[in-house]
């Protein structure tokens, strides 16, 4: 690959994965690790190519333990990254449906067996409901932070 | 350049570099952060499945798959059976294995030295060393995290040696990257001083600051596989490589801000060293001891309860007795909240996910800002293995090295009452006037006893 | 150039300039729109190139067209940018002279001829002052959204 | 491939894609957005001077040195000279320019098509198209945002022929990107009916709806620079190219959503036809007129004044006035603040240009959540040519194109004051209860008149 061509790739991936992280709450900042410690893993599509072309016991050899750390980098760094997050994920979904079932609550209560209710007033509900569990979601963010 | 490899190929490299960034996107916020990880996964598996058909595999296929299998197999049994209380210490031996396997994929090229170039073999090298330092690195703060290793500094004041051993490495790695035929036994040197640099950086730094530290090894690693990706003529793990640096050197900053600790200070000194002065001003003054049964009736009694939880809690595993807790003083009708210090534990997050693994619900857990304004309307505020986020002397004590940071203001509750073993300090060391306060009692004991006694003090109230 | 080396090009810079401008306020859009259009002008150097081996009066004639175009394209991107640009900036800098103002005669206020404040009062207004101008530049932000 | 230049040419290309994203990403920040502009220009700089010593330019120089003159020259004067609120139009000026100039690098590298491959042919033709429909498309949004030519939808109701028309631009550009030789009359008949699509699409778009057009066409002439990039083999402008592609078309998405639009609605249909339904709701009632000298007073004599400036402000160029009248208002102890809605005017951020210029300071002026809040407490309003803005149907008629948005409540402020000409309607062509409210009373004439009508009558009360 020509060198410059490289340095193009270096930078522009480098400013993707600096832009991305910034802002990212402090309660994520170990799965993240974690998720990009997984995604180094990518090494393994190297390992393999080395191992692949290794000749000799020495290269060999070496080939070998490198798709072995590189396989165990994978694989560790996705179930441990995954076990994290589903942990924070069950805790997420919950809130989301206490959340929801509040409103659904809080609905009822404003119009107590509204079947009837004109349409602009639907309208307004359902704008509001919107807004509303979007709020939520940024609440999720801010106060995991 | 050896590549040579074909149109699918590149395709599937290309939309794996595309998963990675995209799911990485994803990781960085709480609500789509586990889709992320999976969109992150099928990158991989497109990575990995192409690799098998790459031209340049022109034999070891077996290998290869045995490689694979034995290396997925282990850590797949590891990952999943390891207490998830122990992740820094998963986390930093898995980043060190791809540290360990750029270095390898380097020494491989460097010994088919011929059929690269100039530019690949210097990349070559500096992503050996950087690999090979991230390696050693992670795996000694591994072994010191899982308690294999006791603290110990042992490489300390040898700057010369240093230096030599550095310019050492460097002409090592110069003959390496321009001469266009093998050099086993350099290789060998370069490797064994690179590998030596790791454990010199990791050696001199506490455990505490080891979250840190792994994460600038992670960022260390995805530099490494970069290198090696631009070696093999593989954009996809240039792209993934970069995009893991980059994103890990400045998670690094964040997390080294979050503990309030610059990332120098942590490189170059011990934590005991940088505060030792303000030692001094120790003095121990009167403590308020409690029992179980005299805790458990406070709180059951009272209206409104916030529970602090810190170190302590995940050093006894007691984050189930303490839901169990919740649960019962709910069903008295008492209001349960929990107060999440951002730096309580030993990495960000760690409270959070230890109560989440209990299943302490989402709405009742507050971060610092929002529950020291309610503070004065808590009836009890129930510390369990916290000493420095709920220390009194961050607020008035200038030369405490704690001096600035916010605290959880548990004083302005209407009594504090707080677990702990002994008269054990916290990470920074320092005695804490919290302990004496008129409104605080201290129930000693492991936080799991403890608390499983209050629970059973509660029952027997019925 | 390799066109895959190409598709890692196109995406990166696209992910970049889209996250890049996320979150931009909307007192913004019409800068940055014309700051974009400046940044296109670079078509300038490629322009030069066509022109530059540009063959026969048919070629050439359709290189000048676009050597002149695409030089308009930056002097008059650039002038505009910077014109509206610095309209911004004169107010910006006005508010931040008057706030600078405000926190000096404030600070004098609360400690009247203050020469012998001791240590740790000096040390937290000056902490103080300093959180207070970042809010403040956050508030710019926020305020011209 | 072609190209062939040499390190530092590459090199200073690099720099300069670098420059270009540092720049553009200090632009998005009010703080920093002048030096941003200051950075990308650097990097224009360098990419230009590093193209003349570029291998391929094997003659003409002067002609590149001339051709330069001209357009810098030109565009120079122009852009110095050119008032500051005619700005959409100069963007759009300069931009069609810039996408035009990369349809003229794609025609010159067709016609020398034995020199490319494939893939540069189809990304060559691929951009000549985008870059002719942004340069012709421009132009014209410009000349009807000059007035130049008056609004007309040319060619309206005609889609079977512009399939076939597409169909047989796609066929031509089919021909020129997979033959390797050049076909000149093709080629001009590709770019005809190319320069035609760019017409058709901006021929029914009310001048209102330009800036997002104009911003649309900014972010493709960016994809054509990119893709005449890749056929150059010039990183730097596939980057910069790119990169404006992709900020432009999330800023045409912000842009079409602050005025509260959909990008679909505006492309397929003109303003009119999408509430065309709701205009026989409208029954004029009784206005309250008012002479500028009862509207001073009431001014002069309120403590807390709020001008609300719109489109009619602009158009009456009254800024200037506006600031006279307001430093008057505060010599006599008026406190006078600015509101302004985010829509007001005609693109984002118009009214708070035109009040900077004006010398406004920064910290008067409010958006519209802030002053929405303080409006109870306000005793006079003055409206400057706003409309939409102010319209009370936005809050009651559910029918009204404008439900949902929210306005600046005027009418909770003691009284108001409207500066209008005549009966004219706002961009939405709506009718406008707040003129007939009770608090309301109309001030006629063109704004500059009016407020300065306004001066002279407080003058004249000392
Ligand atoms: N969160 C992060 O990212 C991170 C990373 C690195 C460093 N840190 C630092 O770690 C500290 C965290 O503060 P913290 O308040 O959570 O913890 P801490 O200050 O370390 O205090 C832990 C307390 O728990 C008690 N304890 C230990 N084991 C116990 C057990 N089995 N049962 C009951 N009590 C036990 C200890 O006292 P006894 O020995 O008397 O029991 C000690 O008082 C901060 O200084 C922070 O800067 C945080
Ligand atoms: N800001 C943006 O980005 C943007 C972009 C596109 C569209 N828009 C749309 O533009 C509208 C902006 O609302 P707006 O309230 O600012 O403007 P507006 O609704 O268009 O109202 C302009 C008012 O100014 C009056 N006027 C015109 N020329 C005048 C003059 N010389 N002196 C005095 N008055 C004059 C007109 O009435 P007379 O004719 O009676 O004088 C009219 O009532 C919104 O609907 C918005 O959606 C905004």
């Amino acid at each position: 690959m020509d060198a410059f061509v490289a340095l193009y790739l270096f930078m522009l991936a480098g400013i993707a994965g600096y832009v991305l992280i910034a802002n990212v709450p402090s309660i994520l900042h170990t799965p993240l690790l974690s998720g990009s410690n997984f995604i180094h893993g990518v090494v393994l599509a190297g390992a393999m190519v080395a191992l692949g072309h290794a000749e000799g016991a020495l290269q060999i050899s070496i080939g070998f333990i490198g798709v072995m750390a590189a396989t165990a980098n994978c694989v560790g760094g996705y179930v441990v990254t995954d076990r994290m997050l589903a942990m924070f994920e069950t805790s997420a979904k919950r809130n989301q449906r206490r959340l929801e079932e509040e409103q659904r609550l809080l609905a009822e209560r404003n119009n107590p067996g509204s079947v009837d209710a004109d349409v602009a007033d639907a309208d307004a509900d359902g704008n509001e409901s919107e807004q509303d569990s979007s709020n939520n979601k940024h609440d999720d963010g801010s106060r995991a932070s | 350049m050896i590549n040579s490899s074909s149109f699918f190929i590149d395709l599937a490299y290309f939309f794996s570099a595309a998963l990675f960034i995209y799911g990485l996107r994803r990781m960085s916020s709480p609500i789509s952060a586990r889709t992320g990880i999976w969109i992150a996964a099928t990158g991989m598996l497109l990575a990995v499945a192409a690799s098998f058909s790459h031209p340049n595999i022109t034999g070891n296929h077996w290998l290869i798959l045995i490689a694979m299998l034995i290396g997925g197999a282990l850590s797949f049994v590891h990952a999943k059976r390891v207490d998830i209380s122990d992740m820094p210490q998963m986390i930093a031996l898995y980043n060190g294995l791809g540290g360990g396997a750029a270095a390898t994929i380097a020494a491989v090229e460097l010994l088919r030295a011929a059929e690269h170039g100039a530019s690949e073999r210097i990349l070559g090298v500096v992503g050996a060393l950087i690999g090979c330092i991230a390696f050693s690195g992670s795996l000694l703060a591994f072994a010191k995290l899982s308690g294999f290793i006791k603290y110990g500094n042992w490489f300390s004041n040898r700057q010369t040696a240093y230096v030599a051993m550095m310019a050492l490495v460097l002409m090592l790695g110069f003959i390496l990257a321009f001469s266009n035929t093998a050099h086993p036994v350099l290789l060998l040197m370069f490797f064994a001083l690179s590998l030596l640099f790791g454990f010199i950086m990791t050696s001199p730094i506490a455990a505490a600051d080891m979250p840190v530290l792994i994460s600038l090894y992670n960022a260390a690693a995805g530099l490494a596989v970069a290198f090696e990706g631009y070696v093999l003529g593989n954009p996809a793990m240039m792209v993934a490589g970069t995009l893991v640096c980059a994103a890990g050197a400045l998670l690094t900053r964040l997390m080294a801000r979050a503990v309030n600790r610059r990332l120098s200070e942590i490189l170059y000194s011990g934590f005991g060293i940088a505060h030792s002065t303000s030692e001094d001003s120790v003095h121990y003054g009167h403590v308020n001891e409690v029992d179980a049964f005299d805790a458990a009736v406070t709180m059951a009694f009272a209206e409104r309860v916030v529970i602090v939880p810190g170190y302590g809690m995940a050093v006894a595993q007691a984050q189930h007795k303490v839901q169990e807790l919740t649960q019962l003083l709910e069903e008295r009708g008492v209001d349960v909240q929990f107060a999440i210090h951002p730096v309580a534990g030993r990495m960000p997050g760690h409270m959070n996910v230890l109560l989440a693994e209990a299943g302490v619900a989402y709405e009742k857990i507050h971060d610092l800002s929002e529950i020291n304004n309610e503070m004065s309307k808590i009836d009890v505020a129930l510390v369990i293995g916290a000493n420095d986020i709920v220390n009194l002397s961050a607020r008035t004590d200038e030369k405490s090295p704690l001096h600035g940071m916010p605290i959880l203001n548990v004083d302005e509750a209407g009594s504090v009452i707080v677990l702990k073993r002994g008269d054990g300090q916290g990470y920074a060391g320092l005695d804490n006037p919290l302990l004496r306060h008129e409104k605080t009692r201290v129930g000693l004991g492991d936080a799991k006893r403890s608390v499983q006694d209050m629970i059973s003090a509660i029952k027997s109230l019925d």
